[in-house]
């Protein structure tokens, strides 16, 4: 499985914080977000790529072409705003 | 070096953190110390709550990293960052960046290095609540070029 | 602009201070600060105690100039200043300078200056007890360039 | 009266913090210097003449050549170490 995590806006706007993803046949980031687009609804995918959101694997900012394994957990966020 | 990050929900007392990072060494001359506080406006608009979240475990190993990498730059004896979450309203303490070290000009440059860059890498997120709804803040450009200077 | 100086034997305490800096203006974002610790070490002698003395009067006008000057520079909404005087020991807190600002860099920049303007232009003498006696502290020539660079 | 004060090793060398002058005949601070020799000692001439000492008159930094009257304060000190 991948673990799909998602924060602030697209949490909020896609409803959920989380999500579950059998693994088979993804091999990079861009695979995971057409998945998500398949199984949850087309509003995932005009989201997920937005310009301006941030994508982490294993909590490492990764670019869209990143591989992907069973076990990984994919983060996507827009840019940070903290201090 | 020592070091300490914390991200948490409760408020954290300034004065004792400056007497941790003074007593973390005789070796420290100089605290140079960044207090973040939520403010009542914003672009305009009067701000009555602040809500912040984070990506708990990617945060903090952000956070160690900034430290690592300004502990490289300057000379750093001690340094302590912590972060609040959750719901907070104008005048709360929102961050403490503090950093000793024996000469002051590395104490304030490697605390605002710290700042700045927490401020545009480390992956935390502001919603505001404001007299016209709640929204989500976007960073601000300043902000980034603040950050990007240091590569200069 | 809030303003408050003191010079003090007593010590002072740094979250006291940054509360009132922070409680100055719902305007303000963001406090820096530079806490001075005695340290125990100078020029590879150990140092066991420190005194200061001051001229009374004259130094709380030049303090007045600088924080001014500050205030004609950058956003300054709040500024404590506080040096102790009389016997110190390694460990000491010795000075505090706070800015509380709308931005950040400003708060910084605002603080920084102070403080390099108080190490070399407000009336403050040293003396150091070390092992081989006890030595009045002449100014560093890095001070003084650090503070000239404000008027580049 | 002028009024001299010294301050942190001049103090201490010339062994008091204050002195008092007729200020009758002293027009600027070089003149100060000279009777507080004369009045003072030799040592007093050689301390206050040093490249590096500091001027004040009533509170403000000035040069040797800077004007004094009667009722002024005149102070005498090594450069600054605070901080």
């Amino acid at each position: 499985m991948i673990k799909v995590v998602l924060f602030a806006n697209l949490r909020e706007e896609l409803g959920t914080k989380s999500v579950c993803l059998e693994s088979a046949g993804l091999s990079d980031v861009q695979d995971v977000i057409e998945k998500l687009g398949d199984e949850q609804g087309a509003n995932w995918l005009e989201l997920l790529t937005h310009d301006n959101i941030l994508v982490a694997v294993n909590q490492e900012i990764m670019d869209r072409d990143a591989g992907v394994a069973d076990a990984d957990e994919v983060a996507f966020f827009p840019p940070v705003t903290g201090g | 070096m020592n070091i300490r990050i914390s991200i948490q929900a409760a408020s954290f007392d300034p004065g004792d953190e400056i007497r941790e990072l003074r007593q973390a060494s005789l070796d420290v001359g100089g605290i140079s110390v960044f207090v973040g506080v939520v403010r009542d406006t914003n672009e305009e608009d009067s701000v009555s709550g602040l809500f912040l979240e984070h990506y708990p475990g990617m945060t903090e190993k952000q956070i160690k990293t900034i430290v690592d990498e300004a502990g490289s730059r300057w000379d750093v004896r001690a340094a302590t960052v912590i972060h609040r979450v959750g719901q907070l309203h104008p005048g709360d303490e929102i961050v403490f960046v503090g950093v000793g070290s024996h000469h002051r000009g590395d104490a304030f440059d490697a605390c605002e290095f710290i700042i700045d860059y927490l401020k545009t890498r480390a992956t935390f997120w502001k919603k505001e609540t404001t007299g016209t709804g709640d929204r989500w803040l976007v960073t601000g450009d300043s902000d980034i070029q603040t950050a990007d200077s240091w590569n200069k």
